[in-house]
């Protein structure tokens, strides 16, 4: 038994360590990399603490998800945040010194914040108590009443489908939420009463760029966008020894070959998530997986190959459908049987295909909102233009850009 | 029998791994640190895999899933390091002072200067 | 009690999601089609709780275990709805002044590009579904995940102008507070079901007489902590003024009239029909949190500039003011409690709907700017003089039965909280008469260079909410007996509706409150504190600041940290009361 | 001995809150909310936890027992593991919001740091 401890124990280290490091380090980059780390050791926990569909979301987010989301943000900003002094192009504030503060204020504050927490959990039932009533009852319901082996799943879309119902509104309005910030500019027919108070604070707030960075900005976005002309498609034909970083889009032959092989299986291994009614986790980290061999394909062939399967417009629709269909799932279980989320669907013999009634159903369409979603997130995130702050004087706004990208 | 041969295969895992740790931490500079932690991976890593799946006795579903994850590890760790050093060289991350070979900056000034 | 009608309650929840889902897809064809078909959405969700309110106001508590799952001896495992009065006076508030909002934002912020109106129309519509969902779920992880709900459908209505500086950096402030707010409440869930096994009302209710732990009063420090914060109070409000000062007219009128609500209701659930067996000393700490917030809010509010701020300070100094009426806890202060908030929500609502109208008319947010709209704008005038009356507690409007019941519940043995009610009453008085002579009575000599026409949609609004401001003051008896009392008394007889969310359904009785419209002392109050606060109006329209105000003012240092770090006091102060008393 | 899990989770939360206070650079503040929410899920799980249980999965039972026995057996807690399921994905989704969020106030403030972006303030 002590085993269970020692792997418990290094993974705490393993997490706190990631943790502390966060909070550490200077550079941001690197703060990105000690977030991947904890996500990483959070991972090894879930799986030692017997969560294995947990374990499967957090795998994703914490190795490919919340780091490409990290970097494209701090990419963007870069371009865009007034370089210190010119002299040694450091960032002020990307890899300066890290302005502090009141450091004793918050040193008090957390720790008293630690010291209520770690009172309320000494108060807590250690874990030789007895499952709580609920989760017995979850255990022992999860045969009976869905065919399926696999509880979690029957919780989660079954028995607590409301819960699931509100996290995955919670999903749509995070979506909708970014896809509303990172809009681009839309020409509107009539007088917004805001925009005249937008036009008084823009001028005292955005301040003329005065720096090179700020058509450094422009010249960013446009080699974004409108691809420069001369960048070969793949970098293999470029010499090695020139210095400047690659203007190719894709990766060199190597990784382009690596992702071909691995990209079937991370499919593969995705969509079996959410393939069968008693599958570990359903549609939460199948979706997350498919976000993960997107980005996989995109940073290894570039956005041009991957535009053709991601366009914005296509996916806000599958994603709408998604919803709807969650919704049809859950509301189909009022007239059929009398109760907004009941199960609706016959039920088959376990561990075949269709076991777990309205489970596979439900999760199937989550799948469907939460792969769509996230893809919508992260290419939102990276196709922000810098057209809504105060542009230069010669204001050449190129609307040409091909739409939102 | 069985476990003999497991401890003995884990062993040779722990043993490449230490040595591949040692090397990352020894190592002067980024190129040769990289190629040390691949060491770890592929040379630490397999072995143990191997060991383990002697050890459990080579059920089918176990026996599956160990030669999925061997033949990933195989295939996407040597490219993630290829990314990773070629990366930083075309960006120009300065080398051992002893190294032998050209940085990335000289090949261009020599053939400038030519 | 026929439970097929209970099972509609699920539904008020879904159609306004329908339309949300509907809205972004039918952005593209044609911008008034989403909002018709959003407001449609939300008519039809306000009908079918309308539908339930006869049978929920005499007393009934309606139950829907979703899904069929019912309790098995005692222990809930699904999730579970109840329609009680309480709630669903939530619920149709939010609903009818959801529709009207949007009925105002087709006049309002109609010219906006089709897509970027789907995303609005989407988001306005996950925010209501939440909160009329977090009104009527009877399940504490429930309660959370729609929390967090309204939560994200709020970052994308602050920062929806994203050409204002002032709309992202508030848009951020309030991502970062309310996220920190989400994650306390997270952590009290977990610690409450990890303590008890229990997730649904009853059960965590009978669990906690039964069996009570220390984990559940951090768990409540950090519930009051949290929604505390999505309710302004003062520690956590830091967020709330930056919202409404940069969001769009009608979104500004919901956060106010809505949202913050949503917060209170939390606190009031917790506290009286969850944790009321094992919750310490809470009611001493919310008289303190609230107390401070009246007073901090009304002062903030006498030194502004931007109008839309300076009703956002107002709207936390009201939430103070409720928040004390909860914290005495008898059943006439819990009446006036609810009274009160339904009566904020609809005279803020119309404050900030006249506020938008202005901004719409004239694009100016700023006081200093404005002047003489009376001459150009008579009925925005009207409206707003309305609203500032019915807040002061004049007579015929709204303001003054609520506020007469709550300063009647505290004159027996809390003197000191009536002293701090009345003089934050002043101060709200001479915030809102300085504002309404600065914008509409002062005469402006050059002439406003562009003025647009009202639309339609704002008249309706004006008078809606107008009429329902007068209507509520004008009748109280009709409206204590039928809507109120019952309301109030799902607080005051919490045991009852715990044990009906985990049976099959209950009644619960209405709390004992009587209002006599010619009390002496209520008119003396009401008018002394009219004189009072607008002699105050007068003196700091010619004087300057005086040093104290600039204090308070300099506390609120505008940057994220401060802020977070008010918060955080916040929350270790309440759970160090908590456990310690 | 579960504590040990609880004290690390209360300790990744309290490095989060300590990162919201003090650091001025706004991707930075968003790190420490990542943090105080990856604390929530190992808090979670490590609530879940029962001693020597297995994952909650009633496929292919250890040898011997039957589903039933196991589903009597000593389990982990599925109705927490439910809460986190959904809570990691979403977490990804809402941290997307923010750092929409900081790009845009980037955009417009050309700073990153929380001092300069204080226009809103007394």
């Amino acid at each position: 038994m002590t085993w269970f401890w020692v792997l418990d124990v290094v993974c705490l280290l393993w997490v706190v360590a990631g943790a502390v490091l966060v909070v550490w380090l200077r550079n941001l980059s690197g703060a990105v990399m000690a977030l991947s780390l904890t996500g990483m050791g959070m991972t090894m926990l879930f799986v030692v603490l017997g969560a294995p569909d947990v374990a499967h979301a957090e795998v994703v987010v914490g190795a490919i998800a919340l780091p490409v989301l990290y970097l494209v943000a701090i990419g963007k900003c870069r371009t865009v945040v007034e370089r210190d002094d010119e002299s040694t192009g450091e960032d002020r504030e990307l890899h300066g010194g890290e302005p502090v503060r009141r450091r004793w204020a918050a040193v008090l504050l957390s720790a008293g914040v630690f010291t209520g927490l770690v009172v309320a959990f000494t108060g807590l039932p250690d874990e030789t108590e007895e499952l709580p009533a609920v989760a017995r009852r979850a255990m022992t319901g999860a045969l009976p009443d869905f065919h399926t082996t696999e509880p979690v799943s029957a919780v989660v879309y079954g028995y607590r489908a409301m819960d699931t119902f509100g996290e995955t509104f919670l999903l749509l309005a995070a979506v909708v939420g970014v896809m509303v910030l990172t809009r681009t500019r839309e020409a509107r027919q009539g007088f917004v009463g805001e925009e005249r108070a937008a036009d008084e604070e823009q001028e005292d707030v955005d301040h003329p760029p005065r720096g090179s960075s700020s058509d450094e900005a422009r010249r960013a976005e446009r080699v974004e966008e409108g691809r420069a002309p001369e960048a070969p498609e793949t970098p293999d034909r470029e010499g090695l020894g020139a210095p400047a970083p690659e203007t190719a889009q894709a990766m060199s032959v190597v990784a382009r070959t690596a992702v071909r092989v691995a990209l079937p299986l991370l499919l593969v291994g995705g969509l079996y998530l959410v393939s069968q009614g008693y599958s570990p986790g359903g549609g939460f980290p199948a979706g997350a997986v498919l976000l993960g061999a997107v980005l996989l394909v995109h940073t290894a062939f570039g956005y041009d190959r991957v535009r053709a399967v991601v366009r914005p417009r296509v996916l806000e629709v599958v994603e709408m459908l998604g919803a709807a269909a969650i919704v049809g799932v859950l509301a189909a279980g009022l007239p059929l049987e009398g109760s907004f989320a009941a199960n609706w669907i016959p039920l088959a013999p376990e561990q075949t295909l269709r076991s777990g009634g309205m489970l596979q159903a439900f999760s199937v369409s989550e799948l469907v909102e939460v792969g769509a979603g996230l893809t919508i997130v992260v290419f939102s995130l990276l196709g922000m233009r810098h057209d809504w702050a105060e542009d230069d004087e010669d204001g050449e706004g190129d609307e040409s850009g091909e739409g939102d990208a | 029998m069985r476990t003999g041969i497991a401890v003995a295969l884990c062993a040779v895992g722990l043993f490449f791994s230490l040595s591949g740790t040692v090397g990352v931490w020894r190592m002067p500079d980024l190129y040769t640190r990289v190629q040390a932690a691949t060491k770890t991976i592929t040379l630490g890593a397999l072995p143990t895999l191997v060991g383990v799946v002697v050890a459990s006795g080579a059920s089918p579903p176990y026996l599956t899933r160990a030669m999925l994850v061997g033949f990933l590890l195989l295939t996407l760790n040597p490219a993630a390091s290829h990314a990773l050093v070629r990366a930083a060289y075309k960006t120009g991350t300065p080398q051992w002072r002893h190294a032998v070979s050209r940085g990335p900056g000289e090949v261009a000034q020599r053939r400038a200067e030519s | 009690m026929s439970g097929a009608s209970a099972s509609l309650l699920p539904l008020a929840v879904a159609a306004p999601i329908c339309g949300a889902i509907a809205a972004p897809l039918l952005g593209r064809l044609w911008t008034r089609l989403t909002i018709a078909v959003s407001m449609l959405a939300l008519v039809v969700s306000c009908a079918l709780l309308a539908l339930l309110a006869p049978q929920v106001y005499d007393g009934e508590v309606l139950v829907e275990h979703v899904g069929n799952w019912h309790p098995v001896d005692g222990s809930q495992l699904g999730v579970t709805f109840a329609a009680d009065p309480f709630g669903l006076t939530f619920a149709l508030l939010a609903a009818a002044i959801g529709a009207i909002l949007l009925l105002l934002t087709i006049s309002e912020l109609g010219d906006l590009g089709g897509k970027e109106m789907g995303g609005y129309a989407c988001l306005f519509q996950l925010l209501v579904a939440a909160l009329v969902a977090s009104a009527l779920t009877a399940d504490v992880l429930d309660l959370f995940v729609w929390f967090e709900v309204a939560a994200l459908a709020s970052y994308g209505l602050t920062g929806f102008f994203l050409e204002r500086p002032l709309a992202l950096e508030a848009a951020f402030k309030t991502m970062v507070l309310t996220n920190m707010a989400a994650f306390f409440v997270f952590v009290a869930v977990a610690v409450v079901y990890a303590g008890h096994g229990a997730l649904n009302y009853g059960q965590v209710y009978a669990a906690m007489a039964e069996a009570p732990r220390t984990a559940d009063l951090v768990a409540l420090g950090l519930v009051v902590g949290g929604f505390g914060t999505k309710a302004g109070l003062v520690p956590f409000h830091g967020w709330l003024a930056d919202a409404h000062t940069a969001a769009p007219g009608p979104v500004s009128a919901l956060f106010s009239g809505l949202m913050v609500n949503l917060g209170l209701l939390g606190i009031a659930r917790f506290v009286f029909d969850v944790q009321a067996p094992n919750r310490g000393d809470v009611l001493g700490l919310l008289a303190v949190v609230g107390g401070f917030s009246a007073l901090v809010g009304a002062a903030m509010a006498l030194a502004q500039d931007d109008l839309k701020r300076l009703l956002a300070y107002d709207t936390v100094s009201q939430m103070g003011v409720l928040m004390v009426a909860l914290s005495v806890g008898s059943p006439e202060s819990l009446t006036g409690m609810t009274y009160h908030m339904v009566n904020h929500a609809l005279f803020k609502t119309l404050l900030f709907v006249c506020a938008g109208a202005i901004v719409h008319a004239t694009g100016m947010t700023r006081l200093s700017e404005m002047g003489g709209l009376a001459r150009h704008r008579p009925l925005v005038t009207v409206a707003f003089v309305v609203g500032a009356a019915a807040i002061a507690g004049v007579p015929p409007l709204n303001g003054y039965v609520s506020l007469g019941l709550i300063h009647h519940a505290l004159e027996g043995d809390h003197p000191v909280e009536l002293f701090v009610l009345t003089l934050a009453q002043a101060l709200t008085v001479a915030a809102l008469a300085r504002a309404t002579y600065l914008a509409f009575f002062r005469r402006r000599d050059d002439d406003y260079d562009r003025i647009e026409r009202l639309g339609a949609g704002m008249l309706v609004a004006f008078g809606l909410l107008a009429g329902a401001c007068v209507a509520f003051g004008a009748l109280p008896t009709l409206v204590l007996d039928h809507v109120v009392r019952p309301a109030a008394g799902s607080l005051v007889h919490g045991a009852e509706y715990a044990r009906a969310t985990l049976a099959d359904g209950g009644r619960v009785t209405p709390a004992e409150a009587t209002f006599d419209y010619a009390d002496p002392r209520q008119a003396l109050v009401i008018g002394g504190t009219l004189l009072l606060g607008l002699l105050l109006a007068r003196w700091v329209v010619r004087h300057s600041e005086p040093s104290l105000l600039t204090a308070v003012r300099r506390a609120h240092t505008g940057s994220v940290n401060d802020y977070a770090s008010y918060a955080v006091m916040g929350v270790v102060v309440s759970v160090a009361v908590l456990v310690l008393t | 001995m579960i504590l040990v899990n609880y004290a690390a989770a209360a300790l990744v939360f309290c490095l989060g809150v300590y990162t919201v206070l003090t650091r001025r650079n706004l991707v930075k503040i968003v790190m420490g909310l990542s943090l105080m929410e990856s604390a929530g899920y190992v808090l979670l799980i490590s609530m879940a936890y029962r001693k020597g249980s297995t994952a909650p999965v009633l496929l292919h039972p250890p040898s011997g027992t039957t589903e039933q026995e196991l589903a009597h057996g000593n389990v982990a807690d599925p109705v927490l593991q439910n809460i986190a399921l959904t809570a990691v994905v979403i977490g990804v989704a809402v941290t997307a919001v923010l750092l929409a969020g900081v790009v845009r106030v980037a955009q417009h403030y050309r700073s990153l740091d929380s001092d300069d972006v204080r226009e809103l303030r007394g």
